[in-house]
């Protein structure tokens, strides 16, 4: 099926849902909603020394915004505050200007078709924003 | 007729690769709207009347636009037309000026199926000034319940501001139910007309409205003005909006005094431009054969209503029949996001829109948490809702 | 200089017939505004995000002319460009916003300069919400008393709204002691900058004031759009004043929330297309050597206003120094009202404004009761001001 | 000198200013302003049995509105409020359109060029306005 956003790898990051649901005890929380499209994330977070030791979110979104969840599900824990606030710095890079990214985050290599769709920037960046969110609580 | 319409749009002039379907966002413009537009901005003056050439062939040309209007909108004098600056603001002129001589306790009828443009400004005017509002509930089909009119529209009813076709489900209101129910406990009407004008010119006087909002850009206009017609009584009656140059009598330190309608609603200076381009289009439309086009885009609706009916995934959010409905036609796909829908249409050079479509409201009373929307407009042909359903087709492929 | 620069406007392109001197009601459009904006209008979508081809280019060439005009004001960020209907509409947004977060007894201080869409919105605010008007008086010169500042701005003062320049006497206002007396109380500063902006690009960072509003049509780019600027910290604490569609956060049948600025002052389809011709408009003139053509405008302006001096009968309205003053003349004919010279003037295409230019108190201040008004921009030149100083001796012999 | 509107005919009558002054007691008085221009005329009227007997003026305004109104006080008395009417009907066709005047109102003719400029057509009305409402008084 030939569409330049919805590859296989992006509908089965969306599919896989990694991370779902909500921790019952977390060292941070958020919720975020993009109303221009109605995009909504609620997400927690647990820490260990400054890293994430489990991140857990419930995402009423796009396919776009429930595979960044999920990616973020799959990927985060054992990543301290710096890291992922950088992580973020390289998708919006990446969703601006479509550049190679560091290899440090190849992961996010998914979403460089969105590049070229500025409206759903938004959609990628969500949980990102609700995870820096959470980690900025005390 | 489509293809010599088509020919009549620089958009399909230029570029034949896109699926337009989100005129109800807005229309492509005419090439004598634009054209009518750059001739003005080309050479200008303000309006507002100084005695050299150019300010009288502009002063000229905006009060020809505004005569124009009237006669689309078959308004009782030009002294009725008010330009804005779009649909919006002529509704929000109405709920400030109309709203300042409301009291705490007056109310103001709405429906459920309103843009937020006819909805929030009146929300505000409830925080502002203590008036109640009234909601006329939406049926299962997204129609207004115009049953409800008799015990929502009480003695202390001072206006109803209603839409008069709905911009995400293209139901149109029974406006003469509206009409009667206002009348009988002295109340006005205010019609968001901003969709129905693309589909044909308005009889302001045959609806029996007060007041009646459109939007340039959505009737093959150019952006950045709208109008709001008034009953001339009714007008005469209002306090100023926004105040300044061209819409006082006079002005000192300690008072001003305001001109006679439209003026008084004018201040500064219009988007002379802009209006003088809505005048071409309006005046373009006033020439179409309507009876004609609508069958034309009924057609079309019918076909894309029954393409749409394949699908079993798929939940029409608006009515299924043709009776009273313009082609706007908005749905739901079970587990997949609009903006999914509109992506993967979008990449096949199918233009949609989807999410709330500014109407919260009406989604919540239908139950859905966003919405896809397909708008045909005169120009559209078979071969648009033949690349609209295919792409559906391919879209639940690659999103499900 | 001129030459090669007039060869950019399409009004010059066309018609060298006439001397157009009226740049102080609209200056013509230049040849890329226009191109930008009929590029924009003939194959548009709305903003607001879609994801297809044209909507995507529509949002963001609307953001890309934000972001222009963040650089031509040198604002902190695109995030303090509101774009509104006009200069018009962006006072009578600060005078609805910030009025709504005054009380009773507090305090706005204006100047007797200023033009009608500066001072009936204050005027109005009065009746409305009991604010205070404090008038700082006009010297002689029409320049604005800013020695009046002392013991006019209180401890009660919230805003100082105040002209950057007159449209009547092209006097500019020493903004850096309007900003140290708001200051030295806690009060803001709103600038009138409708007349500064044609004149260059203008440094709200240097000016240190809160807002600042001008209009398109007054620096070479379409009618029908104008900029609200406001700081950041402020915009953000301002209640929206038009409500509607896409300046929202969410709404439902009780209440709304709304967007961060600017889409919260933004309600409704913008004025897409001419926003997009002013981003055209003020990229090009920040390509202009400004220095030099400040050179130029005051070469035209002294032989002007030495021209001037020669009639007897003949009475400045205004300073008759070069110091702080933009190229805008205005002056009394002894026994002749100014809709007579203005009217020969114009049957020898001499384009002129006449009247009270929508700044009664000022003019009644100087105890005029209308004058003639001359205003030149970049593209005027020697020729012009001789048009119309020969013009003058013309009118002065055919109206005696 | 050359000026399609400012003839000689139209200045003589401007300056002539015929009727200026105000009457002490009249049956009909009226005051309008041009709010465009800021021309502003104060007219009074006597009548017997429904003709003009007396028309006197102030009137602070542009040439063009001091003519119209030096006209009035020159030609008015002797009319009664019919004539009045269709004359100022007269005058708002030929400003309209330039069209022949009917032979009655030929005293109209010097108005003729004004019909060019749609600016200046408030400032000649102005005086027939106010000399119509001063009559429309009981
Ligand atoms: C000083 C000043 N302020 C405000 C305005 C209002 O501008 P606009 O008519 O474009 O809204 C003008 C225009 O004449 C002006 O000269
Ligand atoms: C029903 C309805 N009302 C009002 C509006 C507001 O029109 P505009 O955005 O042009 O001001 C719209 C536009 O989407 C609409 O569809």
């Amino acid at each position: 099926m030939s569409s330049t956003v919805y590859q296989q790898a992006i509908k089965e990051l969306a599919e896989a849902a990694h991370g779902s649901g909500l921790l019952e005890h977390p060292d941070g929380a958020s919720r975020l909603d993009n109303p221009l499209c109605g995009d909504r994330i609620s997400l927690t977070v647990q820490l260990d020394g400054g890293v994430i030791t489990a991140v857990r979110h419930e995402t009423r979104a796009c396919l776009l915004c429930r595979a960044a969840a999920s990616l973020i599900g799959l990927t985060a824990p054992g990543k301290n505050r710096k890291e992922i606030a950088e992580e973020t710095v390289a998708l919006e890079a990446l969703l601006a200007s479509s550049h190679a990214l560091p290899a440090a985050w190849k992961e996010l290599e998914v979403f460089a078709p969105v590049s070229g769709y500025p409206s759903r920037h938004g959609c990628v960046l969500l949980p990102f924003k609700a995870l820096n969110e959470a980690l900025a609580q005390p | 007729m489509t293809i010599a319409l088509r020919e009549q749009f620089p958009f399909y002039a230029a570029r034949a690769a896109c699926h337009y379907l989100d005129n109800a966002a807005t229309s492509q413009i005419h090439s004598q709207a634009l054209a009518a537009m750059v001739g003005q901005e080309s050479h200008r003056a303000n309006v507002h009347r100084s005695p050299y050439r150019l300010a009288e062939a502009a002063t000229q040309a905006y009060g020809d636009a505004r005569a124009k209007v009237a006669r689309f909108l078959n308004a009782a004098s030009c002294a009725e037309v008010v330009f804005t600056s779009g649909a919006t603001a002529s509704l929000n002129l109405v709920a400030y000026s109309f709203g300042e001589t409301l009291k705490a306790g007056d109310e103001v009828v709405l429906s459920a199926a309103e843009h937020h443009s006819n909805f929030v400004p009146w929300l505000r005017l409830k925080e502002r000034a203590g008036i109640c509002l009234r909601i006329l509930p939406v049926l299962p089909n997204g129609r207004i319940d115009t049953a409800r009119l008799q015990d929502l529209v009480t003695e202390r009813c001072r206006l109803i501001a209603i839409t008069h076709c709905s911009n995400v489900t293209g139901a149109v209101t029974d406006v003469a139910a509206v009409v009667a129910a206002a009348r009988a406990v002295g109340a006005k009407v205010l019609l968001d007309g901003a969709q129905q004008v693309q589909h044909g010119p308005v009889d302001v006087a045959a609806l029996g409205a007060d007041f009646y909002a459109f939007s340039s850009h959505k009737c093959f206009g150019p952006t950045g003005v709208g109008v709001l017609w008034g009953k001339k009584a009714m007008l005469a009656l209002l306090p100023p909006f926004l105040s300044g140059g061209g819409m006082v009598g006079s002005v000192s330190l300690e008072t001003a005094t305001f001109a006679a309608p439209p003026a008084r609603f004018e201040a500064g200076t219009p988007p002379v431009g802009q209006a003088i381009g809505l005048g071409a289009a309006v005046d373009w439309m006033m020439t179409l054969p309507w009876a004609e086009i609508h069958r034309y885009e009924s057609m079309l609706l019918a076909r894309l209503l029954a393409g749409l009916a394949v699908f079993p995934a798929v939940r029409l959010i608006g009515p299924a029949d043709l009776h009273a409905r313009l082609p706007i036609v908005s749905f739901e796909v079970a587990g997949i996001h609009p903006h999914d829908v509109c992506q993967v249409l979008g990449e096949r050079e199918v233009a949609l829109r989807g999410g709330h479509h500014c109407a919260q409201p009406l989604l919540a009373a239908l139950g859905s948490e966003g919405a896809t929307r397909a708008s045909l407009a005169l120009y559209n042909d078979q071969a648009d809702v033949d690349a609209f359903l295919n792409g559906l087709e391919h879209a639940l492929k690659v999103l499900s």
